[in-house]
């Protein structure tokens, strides 16, 4: 039985000709379009995890510890939830900086009197303390400090980045949806067709005596052969595209996202693409058994 | 082997009604050869499509080969039509296979070995006279050649029962005559034939059991 | 000859049933795609547009000008090629807005004994100034001017800003270019397939000596029916998301690219998406005028 | 009217030649009535369908309707098949209509007036005993009676020439009697008409010159 229903598959292939081509082709195209997206969100998720490693919060001191008091000052403030590091910035640091922001201003700071800049903690947050409920908590915990006298940063910056993520989650599904959606219908409405176009033969089969099984497995498992074959041919598109763009985007991604490497699907994201593809295909297949054909 | 009773048959085209048979009765026993005679559209294919269940009687019982086939599941269907030969009227060929693949399908849907697949269809090919042809897909056929064809993929599962839909339809008289030959070759090696035909001249020359059918209706039962 | 071609296009129509539904909702599918691409790539270049608005060259000159000079130094600046406005900033409204920037540490200006910064010239470029080429010329320009100590800002801001655009231009051609295809591709497989169908109809139909009018024009006609209601349906998909999801994006936007308002796609641009779809249509018509069908 | 010069046909399947008709000759006036005989196989259908060109010779010249039918353009090839009624062997009915829109349809395409068509259609569906199933599709009838149909399509444009292959193929002989009375009606009113048939009977009761072919040649013309 099974050598029928390869040999079967493999015999419909061969005739489809064209139809299998357009079929293979579409699931390719819609398969590249996914895996389009794929590989961006995915490099933009490696941005956004970047960025959120230099979320930052600031807690100002009322005045500044002596050297002897900051080793377990910064032990309290390390022993905090969602802290994952702290570093001291003492008010001589803190002018030095504000000179390096103030570049070409940078002679103002040399004509101060005195050094008007508070000391202070530059806590770095866990992953839990950059989300905004995580970092509003965490600025609660710092501020219940008795040394602290105020407590930026970082909240703004984490909400702005939150907001980010979440829109480029929500425009992320739309398109993924909206592909995924014509990807599915494009198979199942080919196959309908090739189908319909051989309903009159699987009638015949039927009045012969064939057994559903040797009408139906050869239809799955040619879908299935064609959606491996579009995911394996999606793959190679992505793998080509990949190898050609990345030279001219990893700049521009540097120069904006500040990723310096724009990322290739992992190993298992290519088996669940190629999984996807034989998914989709035998789908269309069992679709096609033809037990009712079209109006 | 065949057994109706009191079968009708109904189309239903839109609003109108056609009944193809009414009130049908008969019973077919094993090893006989019956000429199913009638003018065009007197419902002579109608008939026959009901015992291999291409469609369902509107009214009635049908019994063939010891199956109720009115009530047999689908797969159980499928089973009934391996111990059946067709040669249906319009030969149903299939279109996207060549002549000795459309013998060979049906031994293979049966599981025979790959090679008596090949004796056996040639054998079949031979009989009808088709060796020649054996590469060519139905529409490189003439009528009668697909006819032949189609008689031939009928025969060679050897099943217990042949239906045969005005199988001399669209072939001269010499080859009509050879293609009866082989049908009572079939025969007198056992198997039941059901023959259906419009030329009442034929019916007469088989000199068997005549059922005539005329607008739906058994009119004559005889011979 | 007219009547016949409408009546056989709906009777057609009519039969086709399931296909025709198929076809219209890939169609619907591909320019709701394409539409969600169009309308986020037109916000996106509205943002862009604004963003270079905001691009400025500062101008610090050697020394504060006089009150009577200044008309005189303004003319000449305005004067440059690729100059759109210029604003004199004198040493107090420079030193203001560093208190502004400073916020919290505004405190050191205060203690200031002199103001230490420079009066300064904020020009902003044309559009043909904001580009990478031409703010660099724009800058060697004002450089030249006599009066200038030193030019700053707007280089960077504008090549970075000119990498955003290419980054999303490269992006955005990829995914509409994948997308266009699919969209072509699924309408002519469809046809095709349909035509394959009824190969059988049309060949007889020739063979009875129906002129070829009597059998493409039908399925043009057809074709393009079904596009041009793809069209509207995708058209009206795109105006019920962008009424759902603009009250959800407007504010992620605004926070994000620093665009309050999603935009919809302007009349014309509707026009050309239901252009597109009865071209898309008729084109998968025209296709199935069935000379040569599948293997 | 029609002119075969040493026509040839040989259709090729895969890697083999089957020669269909060898060197055929044979002129044809205008208001003749031939009939083409000769064994299932021997090239009937092929030499029918070289006339309205749904094939091309292999070799030789053909004439029809005063036009060289191996060197008319597409739009001119359809042109003359409107001049030319053919009842199909296969009937060859559009699946998607009825029978009535079957008939109308080639009414329709030469641009007949909407009310003409009605009439005419019923007309030549009375004429072959069909008007009770116009509403029918090809796949809900017998099939004597889609080749009654097709024939009511055939004659309903009384174009000059009527090819008729094997029109009496699927019928009862009373209903063959019939379909042959209003074939010979259309002859009357000056119709050329050429008729294939299998059945060497049936070329000899109506009397008409004869064309025989065998295995692709013409070996009798004669009567
Ligand atoms: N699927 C169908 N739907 C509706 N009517 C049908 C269908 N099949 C057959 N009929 C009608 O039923 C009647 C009997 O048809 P059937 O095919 O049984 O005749 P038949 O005796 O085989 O004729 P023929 O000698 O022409 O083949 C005819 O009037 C036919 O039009
Ligand atoms: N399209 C084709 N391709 C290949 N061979 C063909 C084709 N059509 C017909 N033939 C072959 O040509 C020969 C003549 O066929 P044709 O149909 O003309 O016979 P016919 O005289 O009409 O027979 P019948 O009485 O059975 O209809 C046959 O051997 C047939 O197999
Ligand atoms: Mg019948
Ligand atoms: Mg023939």
């Amino acid at each position: 039985m099974l050598g029928f229903v390869v040999g079967e598959a493999l015999r419909d292939l061969r005739r489809a000709g064209r139809v299998a081509v357009s079929a293979v082709v579409l699931i390719t195209l819609s398969l590249v379009a996914l895996g389009v997206f794929w590989v961006l969100s995915f490099n933009l998720g490696r941005a956004v995890a970047e960025w959120r490693d230099r979320v930052r919060i600031i807690v100002y001191l009322k005045r500044e510890p002596s050297p002897a008091e900051v080793p377990a000052l910064m032990q309290r403030v390390r022993a905090l939830p969602d802290v994952a590091g702290a570093r001291y910035v003492a008010k001589a640091e803190a002018l030095a900086s504000l000179k390096r922001v103030l570049g070409k201003d940078a002679g103002v700071a040399d004509q101060l009197p005195s050094n008007p800049l508070p000391a202070s903690i530059e806590v770095t947050p866990t992953a839990a303390g950059a989300t905004p409920d995580g970092a509003g908590a965490l600025i609660q915990r710092l501020a219940a400090l008795p040394e602290a006298d105020e407590v930026a940063g970082g909240a703004e910056w984490v909400e702005r980045l939150s907001h980010w993520q979440r829109l480029l989650a929500t425009i992320g599904l739309g398109i993924g949806a909206t592909l995924a959606l014509a990807a599915i219908l494009t198979v199942t409405t080919s196959t309908t067709l090739v189908l319909h176009a051989r309903r009159h033969e699987t009638e015949i089969m039927r009045l012969v005596g064939a057994p559903e099984a040797a009408i139906r497995l050869p239809l799955l498992l040619q879908g299935l052969v064609q959606g491996l074959l579009g995911a394996l041919l999606a793959l190679l598109a992505l793998a080509v595209g990949h190898h050609l763009a990345a030279p001219w985007l990893e700049p521009l991604m540097s120069l904006t996202i500040g990723v310096p490497r724009l990322e290739f699907l992992t190993p298992p994201g290519m088996v669940t693409l190629l999984a996807a593809g034989a998914g989709l295909g035998a789908f269309g297949g069992w679709l096609a058994r033809g037990r009712r054909g079209l109006a | 082997m065949i057994e109706l009773h009191r079968v009708s048959k109904v189309y239903e085209v839109g609003p109108v009604k056609v009944p193809a048979l009414t009130d049908v009765s008969f019973h077919l026993g094993k090893g006989e050869f019956v000429v199913l005679t009638g003018p065009s559209g007197a419902g002579k294919t109608s008939l026959l499509r009901l015992l291999y269940r291409e469609e369902l009687p509107t009214e009635g019982d049908i019994e063939v080969l010891g199956q109720p086939v009115t009530e047999l599941s689908r797969a159980k269907v499928q089973t009934l039509r391996r111990s059946i030969g067709v040669v249906f009227q319009d030969a149903k060929l299939l279109p996207g296979r060549t002549v000795y693949e459309n013998i060979a399908f049906v031994l293979r849907v049966t599981g025979t070995a790959r090679r008596e697949i090949t004796a056996r269809a040639f054998d079949a090919l031979r009989a009808v006279g088709l060796s020649s042809r054996a590469q060519a897909y139905p529409a490189q056929l003439s009528l009668g050649e697909a006819q032949r064809a189609a008689l031939a993929r009928a025969i060679v599962r050897q099943q217990p029962l042949l239906i045969a839909d005005e199988p001399t339809g669209n072939l001269d008289d010499a080859m009509a005559a050879e293609v009866l030959a082989i049908i009572k070759d079939i025969w007198t090696s056992g198997t039941t034939v059901i023959l259906a035909t419009h030329q009442a001249r034929l019916a007469r020359t088989l000199r068997r059991r005549t059922l005539m059918l005329e607008a739906g209706r058994l009119v004559k039962d005889e011979g």
